[in-house]
Parts: C-alpha cells; structure tokens; sequence
C-alpha cells in the first residue's frame, strides 16, 4: 500500500465532502452553504500543510510512486503530432519503454520515457515501468534517429530499476545499459532529462545521461530503489525505509550534488494534484533548455556534457603516511 | 635476474582471507591446497582448476611486463551522503584499507603488456566487494585520458559487485562519468578492451564493462546486472544452471571469449597487437 | 472540382481478378463484396475490415495529394540469363505487360504527401508476384537518387515476393544496389520511410523494407524473410498462430506501427512532417 | 548424397590402389613396380579428365558442397595471431557464422565467414552454414570494428542461405539481413569477398557486398539455392537439378555478369585436391586487392563500390506505343 495514500486519507474523505456541498449549492439554491464550505476550506487546507509540509524520505518515495502521479505517456502526449514508434527491430517491442517523434512547442523532437501502468492489468502490460533489454535497445534506436535528423532528445524517467529476471539477463542488460550510456555520451544533439517519478539505478541513468537535468519536486533519483538497495545493504527488503533515508534520493539531495540542474515545484500535495499544470512546467522547462542547447555547435555541447559529469564525485589524495599501506 | 619492478616493492602483505595459514580449501572441488603453491599458480586451483579471486596487485603482476606506474595512487573516497548505518561510511573506509592494504577498489596506471604500452586499470573485490564510488570513477577517467593524450590502448580488468550503496546517486554518477570517458577514447580511435573477472555486476558491467571493443571473461567468473539476492526477489523462481557463468555469457552473445587466467596474458597480447598493428603503407 | 491528376489520365482498366465482373467474395469473412464498394473502400472489407491487396496506381491514388511525376516510366527488363523454363522469359514478361496493364512491378516518381513533397514508389503484386528484377533495383536507385538531389524523402511501398528467380544472381544483385541507394542517401541525412504491405519477402524485405528511418506495416500484411513454402520445407513444423503478420512483427519488435489502410495517409503524412520540420533557429 | 563422391568414386579407388603401390614399393625394394604405377597414374590422368572435365551446372553444385572442400576456417585459420570474437552481444552466439582479428601477410584484417560442418555433428552445431539474424548481428560487430580501427574487412561466403526458422523469422532475419547490407554500403574501409563455396541467396549477400570479390572456380552463387529456387519457381524442391541448369550460377557466368571481379582455378577434381595450395592462391588474390585498395581514399572507395552495383542491372527502355498500357 502506498503511504502516500494512507496519509492522505482523511484530506481526500474532507476534499470529497467539500466537492459533495460545492454541487449541492449549485443545484439547490435554498439554504446558503457557503459559510459551511469556506469553513472546510480552510481546514482542507491545514490538513495539507500538516500531512504534506515535511514529508520523509521514505512518503517522499511513496509520493514518487504515487498511483495517480502523471506518467511518462501523461507529458509524451502533450507533444503536438507524437508519433509512437515501436520495437527495437532485434527482439521485441516493450512496452515499459515508449519512445517516438513529436512537436514540443514548435522544436521537433524525439522522445524516450519510461511507463508504468495506472492499475494491475496495465503494470503487467508495462512490467511497472521495468525495462528489459529490448526496451533500452529500442531507446538506442530513437537516440540514433535524434542524432541523424538533429532533434533535441527529451527523455522522462520513471522506473524502479531496470527489470532483474532471467530472460533479462540472458538477453544482456547490462550490455543493453552500457551501450545506452555510450551512445548518450556521445550524442552529437542536447538531451533534456526530466525525472518525472521514480529514478531507480542504472536502469534509470541508460535514459538519464544528458546536458539539462529537469527533477519533479517530489520525485526521487538514487543509485538503486530503496527496497533492493537494503537487499544489497542488509539482506533485507523490508529496511527500505532505512535504506530511503540514507540515500539522499530527494531533488533538494540531487540539485545540492549538482546532479540535477533545475527542479521543479508540485502543487502541495504533489503533481496529481495538478497534473495539467504541472506537465505544462516541466514541459516549458524542457523547451527553455532546448532552446539554449540548440545554440551550442555539437563538439561544445559534447565538451560540456563530459565536463558536466566529469566533475561529479568526491575524494581526495590521501596526504598522510603510506606506510600503512 | 631483472629488477624489482616498482609496484611490487611498495606492496603490503597479502591479508589472509582464511584463518588457516597455510591451507585454504577449494569450494570447488574441496581440496584442500597448499597456499603457496595456489599464489604460484596464478590462484588456480591445481586439483580442479578453479579460478580464486585475484587481487589487483597479483593481477597486475600477472599482466604487466615490468613496471607500472600508477596514476591517482593517493585518492581516497569522500562521504557525499555522510552516510552512517552500523558506523560512519569514513570509519568503513578507513577500517577497508587497513583490511586490505589498499586506498580503493581499483589501481590505474600505465605499464606494457606483450611489448606494448597501454593503460591498465585493475579492480579489487577484496575492497568493499569492488564496489564504484567516485574514486573508481575518477581514476578510469583519468587513466582513459592519459590513454586518449598517448595513443595507447586501455584495458580494464573488472571485479565488482556493483555501484557503492554508501556514496548513492554520486555512485551512480560514476557510470556515466566513465561511459563519456569511454566515448571520447573510442571517438579518438583508441583502442579499449575488458577483462571481466568474478565477480562483474551492477553499475560495473552496465557501464564500462560492456563498452569495449572487445570483451574478454575469465573462466568461472559470474558475470550479470543483477545479483543473485536481488533476482531471487523479484522472480523467486529457479535460476538455470550455469546462470550469469561466463560461458553463459559467450552462448549468448556477450562476451567475445572465455579465457583461463593462465592464458590471459598471452590472449590480451594478442588481442592488444592486432588492435594497435600498423596497416603498412 | 480538381483537375483529373496526371497518373490517372494514363490508367489503363483494372484487370479483374475473379470471373464475376460484379461481386467479389472476402477470403477473410467469405461475404460477398460489390466490387465497385470495395474500390470505393480502398479495397477494404466493409464487413470484416480484410485489407485487398491493392495495385500500385490505385496505392499511389490513395498516397499522393494529386499529380504523380513517374522517373523511369518506360523501363522493361531485359533478359541477362536467358531463361527458358516452360516459355522463354521475355515472352513471360510480354504477357505479364499486358495482363496487368504495368510494365513493370513498381512505378516510381516524385509526388506531394500531404503537401509535403517526397520520392514516391509503390510496388505491385499484380506483376510477377512484385518481384525484384533489373527494373525494380534500377528505378529505386534511380528514385532515391532523385531524392537525394532535391533533398526531399523518400516513401518506398513494398508489396514483394522476394527477388526474380528468373534473373538469377543480376536479381540478387538489386538488394546491394538498393541498399548503397539507401545508404547513399541516408548520408545526405534525407528521411526514408517504408511501408511493407502484404506481401513483404524475401530479397525485398531483406534490403530497403528494412533499411528505413521508420517502417510502417499495413494491417494484415504477412512480411517475412522466407516464404511459407520455403520454412515447411525446411523446418516440417506447425508455424505458431499470426506467424509473419504485421501485427506479429510489431510484437516482435520489427516495425514501429501497424496502420490501417483508411489512416495510412494521415499516418504517413505526419511521420513525414516529424521527419523533415524544419527546427527553428 | 553429393553426386561429386558418386561420380569420382573410380578415381578414389583408383587413387587408393596407387597409394598403396607407391607404399609398398617404398618398403620392399625387391619387385620394381614403377611401370605398373606409371600405368595406373596415367589411367587416373584420363580418368580426372573424364569425370571432371565437362562438369554440368547440378555437379558443379555438388562440387561447391563437396564434403572435403575447404571451409571458412580452413581459410581464417590460415591468417596469422587470427583471434575468433564471439556473439552478437543482444541474443546468442550463432556458430555458423566465424569472425575475428588476423594478420593477412603483414595486413591486419577484419573477418567474417560463413561456417558449415565437415560431419552431422559438426553440421548440426554450424547449422549446415545456415546463419541466424544473430550470426549477421555478430558480423555487424565486426564490420564496425573494421571501420573504427581501419582494418580491411575480408569475408568468405559459403552458405545455402539465411536459415528459414520460426526463431530465425522472430527475430528479425530480415532485417539483420538488411542491416548488413547497408552497413556494408557506407563502411569505409576496403572489403574483399571471396565466393569459396556455395553463395546462397540474401543470405551470402549480407556478407558479400564489397569492393573486390574472388570465386574459386568451382563455387556456386546465386539468387537461391537450386532446392528452395525449384520450390519458389515450380513449388517442387526435386526440380533442384533443372533450377541450377537455368539460375546461371557457375563462376564463368558470374565473372561474365561483372559480378565477380576475379576467379581463382581449382586442381582438376576440386579444391580438395590442394587444399594447401588453393587456399594460398585465395588469400594471395586478397592480399594483392587490399594492397590497391588501400591506396584509395574512402570518399572514392564508397564512390567506386556505388559505381560497381549501380550498372549492375538488365533492362532498356520500351520505344514502341504504350496504347497497351
Ligand atoms: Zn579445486
Ligand atoms: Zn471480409
């Protein structure tokens, strides 16, 4: 069960009562509800400051994951004229990976997005957003297309990790993830990346190496999902709440690394909460950063997409004695 | 007699993993082995041939001709995430290098091999489990530089169980970081071949792993994205025989040979010379 | 009301496939169809939605916006191996020529798709099964080249029974051809979009179907590499259900759509403003 | 059974009894058996030129599939340091396609062959040469790799096509097909091709697109194997033996058609005869062609492998009145 859900159990109950008295005044013009109504307003909205204002790591995941949060096809559709194209032309067509051509905002593009399903029968359909290595090699098809008619990539990432099964590996995931990544790195066309949900592992980064990172507020991006991460940690699925908060998977943890360029805001209560509203800033995010992007001569935008992540990391030289050693 | 070669005069004493010291069994074939002769025979097993794990330093005297000169030697990893669980992630570190003899999980430098001159990195399972933080990281990055400056072809021998949980998405990072540095190397015409060693998984094997131009598996190594814990999770059915072995990977398609530890040299070699060969004009 | 378009004026009377000059029965429902209903449908069912094959003048009827600039109108084939087998083959092609009121199994020409102008060239079961011979490879090198002169795309539509046994090796030699064609142009970055209609073999699939930016299959369409005939020979074993269907290659992940008939010109047209929009500076 | 065997069955008695002559008169010094050996040698003389003199285009098949003739590997192995790289890095490693790294006389060269077996087993685990869309997928690989490093690209042709399977058909043959093709088209290094066996269908051609091929004199090419060209054409795959009279596939008329650029002469009786010997004059035809090829630039490489298929085609324009059509 989502805690998200849980949490907010009482808010929906109140906002449900208020949708129920706001038609009731329209429809019965008798007694004067608005009293009764603003009444519950008010309280609607201190219910949210309290279940929404400060929120964990581990809601925080939750919110990520948050069954009515808007999903990559939510923003691919916004396009003008999006064309979906299929198949990764070797094996299979997965449907966890949606990829194809479109207008944002007059800037023809190509576009990569990770899905997952709205209920139980569309999550086996989409494999709840878990690409197999056909979904990453079909991604490699479109990022090819980008880089041939010189369109501006945009890719929304939304996945727990990349799918661990045997098919999967006998198929070569990692090989599937690390020719992505090559393939990015040297994408002569900007990349725009916007973490729309959940960004688990390496699964994640085969669509996430780019020259503009875009973060949902409440949206969460970390070296893998807290529940296999405790797996790895301790052996123990059920630490993922522990394993949530030392992560620093929050877009406040990811815009301090300097991994993140740009986040964006939710309404209170999360993107849902406004989807319309919330697509259309992410979107005219993307097209800001297109249009600065496209400006670049493509050995620049190469220079300054390695510079970008070269410098990602933290150490430094051992000053001490080496004796030790 | 020829000279010391330099990386073998600074090298500490090889911890014991197992309490006896002079015996070790094989879990293979459950032998038990006398510990010198196993170091003589390059770690193998001389009863069934298993291939132990080797540590960085006996793999790069295996590899290199003479000396190795090491790039980025002090780097020691920071604590982005100030992570804690049992103890601070800085404490882990520090006990790890008195553990190990090491700084990381990886040695970088540059050395000749058969003759030719390349840049060699080699990583340490018996250093966090060979995990990828940031000075994983930064010194593939600074060795696949200074291959791309000198025209000489890298290799790098794998041996890790993923990304670093403990320095998370910075972790996660160095997969990409690694995999531009790769880019612009391949993009120079230069040459870049794996070693994938037991074990290559996780954030390893999806990044720089599989972006050679050739891919060479040591025999026995398990090799995959996944663990073993993770998959068992997530499917929760039996995993085939032989999964995730290196000969599974060359019946799929993945790696370009499987090669026994005592022909890895000869085998790189070869593979080295006809990559760097001058077409004559 | 629009003037009459060029490639119609020139049209010869549709050959009739069946005896009833009237009525036609669907393979699919088994319903009897108006014939006249049916060319007004795109020779689609009106029962049961069963796509006809349809000719090239008729495909190109639907595909362009008006007039069809034909390249290479006046190319026959020649004879390059002299083939006898119950009548020589010229006599076999002289008799193809008037059956099908074509002079070849393609035509090729420049055109307007939804105001968007492309290289166009459609092929036709109707003749010789729409095999490849000389003439096929010749007016697709010819039209792609056309189309990479004027910097504009090119729409291949294949409708094929594979390469022309009757001219041997100079037929195989086509699918080279074409294929430096579509390289050729490829280079030039122009778009190059196919759609593989029923049916879709052999050295046709086997080069330009499958060369292009994006493939689209109609519905119903069987594709494949090898005929059915050719697989039961070999393999003596049930073909699973929906075996080489269009939306059995979708499934597989060889086309990027299956599109009806009634939306392939909607379909095209957009996938052909996505290609070559313009981004603005 | 190959109708070669059959019909030189004589000779190879014949032979055996020679053998044993010039054994035996080795050993005992006492009889002198020389005019009897001169003897036989002559009857083999006549009869070699009986058996294989005239051979008809069905033999000539039979001879490109004779069971001693040199396969990919008795070619590839003849290179120096060759190193075989494996799989296609997405699905499988497909046997009976062969590629690697060797050293062609001083020139380091990319290959890629097309493998079948010497016996059932042998042929069961190549496939009888029958390459999957995986096999082509791997000499993909390995054409990139001739690009990058430079390295001319040789391969050797030897199939009875692309194999038509269910998996074959699922996964793409096709387009692994077509794929090689293009990616042949724009390579820009040399490639040399040498027909040493039988050049079925697209499935030779995926590997045989170059800029300078060779064919042993007793190699067969042609649109498809005479059994499924006699399925195609009269839908009876016995009619094989009329199909290879008609489809014109000897190396006379492939030099004829300027298909082939170069043929080399086999022993009397087949490569078989001198393995040794034909291999040699086969990879000295190819050294002397990468040799002239090297010196050209790649933009005229490209121009004049263009040049070479675009003439190659049948067909004139019809004058007379097109009332008809
Ligand atoms: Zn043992
Ligand atoms: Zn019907």
């Amino acid at each position: 069960m989502n805690v998200i859900v849980e949490l907010e159990k009482p808010l929906t109950e109140l906002e449900a009562i208020l949708r129920d008295l706001k038609n009731r005044q329209r429809e019965t013009q008798g007694v004067d509800l608005t009293p009764k109504i603003r009444e519950l307003e008010e309280k609607a909205q201190q219910l949210r400051a309290e279940i929404f204002g400060n929120l964990t790591p581990w809601q925080r995941v939750h919110m990520a994951r948050h069954p009515k949060r808007p999903l990559a096809l939510d923003y691919i559709s916004r396009l003008d004229d999006f064309v979906e194209l299929h198949g990764d032309r070797t094996y299979r067509d997965d449907p966890s990976i949606v990829a194809g051509l479109g207008v944002l905002d007059g800037i023809p593009v190509c576009v990569i997005g990770e899905q997952k399903g709205r209920d139980t029968k569309e999550n086996l359909y989409r494999n709840f957003g878990m690409p197999h290595p056909e979904g990453y090699r079909k991604a490699q098809r479109i990022m090819r297309l980008a880089e041939k008619f010189h369109r501006p990539l945009v890719t929304f990432i939304d996945t727990p990790g990349a799918y661990p099964g045997i098919g999967a590996e006998e198929r070569g995931q990692s090989e599937a993830i690390a020719t992505s990544l090559k393939l990015l790195a040297g994408l002569r066309t900007p990349i725009v990346v916007n973490v729309t949900g959940e960004g688990g592992s390496g699964g994640a980064l085969a669509i996430g190496l780019g020259d503009h990172i875009v973060m949902l507020q409440h949206s969460i991006y970390s070296v893998a999902s807290p529940e296999p991460a405790a797996t790895i940690l301790w052996r123990d699925a059920t630490k993922a709440e522990e394993a949530a908060k030392r992560l620093r998977l929050t877009s406040d943890d990811l815009f301090e690394f300097g991994i993140v360029d740009e986040v964006i805001e939710e309404p209170l209560g999360g993107a849902q909460r406004d989807p319309e509203g919330t697509i259309g800033k992410v979107l005219a995010a993307d097209r800001r950063a297109i249009e600065r992007l496209m400006k670049l001569e493509a050995d620049t935008l190469l220079d300054r997409r390695y510079e970008k992540y070269r410098k990602l990391g933290s150490h430094s030289e051992l000053v001490h004695d080496r004796a030790a050693r | 007699m020829a000279p010391t070669p330099n990386w073998l005069r600074r090298r500490a004493p090889k911890p014991e993993a197992s309490s006896d010291p002079l015996w070790v069994v094989c879990p293979e074939c459950n032998e038990r082995v006398y510990k010198k002769d196993l170091a003589e025979r390059l770690f193998v097993c001389p009863k069934c041939g298993h291939h132990f794990r080797l540590g960085s330093l006996d793999r790069v005297a295996l590899l290199a001709d003479g000396d190795f000169h090491e790039i980025g030697a002090n780097l020691v990893t920071g604590d982005p995430l100030q992570w804690v669980d049992r103890i601070p992630y800085p404490q882990k570190t520090s006990q790890d290098r008195s553990k190990s003899g090491m700084l990381e999980s990886i040695v970088v430098g540059t050395c000749r091999i058969g003759g030719i001159d390349v840049g060699l990195g080699v990583m340490d399972f018996a250093f966090r489990g060979g995990t990828m933080g940031s000075v994983v990281g930064e010194k593939i990055a600074m060795l696949l530089e200074e291959c791309g400056r000198r025209k000489v072809p890298a290799v790098l021998v794998c041996a890790s169980g993923g990304a670093r949980m403990e320095e998370g998405v910075i972790a996660l990072m160095q997969m990409a970081k690694t995999s531009l540095a790769v880019q612009r190397l391949g993009a120079l015409g230069v040459p870049f071949v794996t070693v994938l060693t037991d074990p290559t998984t996780g954030g390893v094997s999806a990044s720089f792993g599989f972006q050679a131009d050739v891919i060479i598996a040591e025999t026995g190594a398990a090799i995959g994205f996944a663990g073993r814990r993770v998959i068992d999770q997530t499917i929760r059915q039996k995993l085939p025989d032989g999964f995730q072995s290196a000969e599974f990977l060359l019946e799929h398609g993945q790696v370009d040979m499987v090669v026994r530890r005592t022909e890895l040299k000869g085998c790189l070699t070869n593979v080295l010379r006809l990559l760097t060969m001058k077409v004559p004009a």
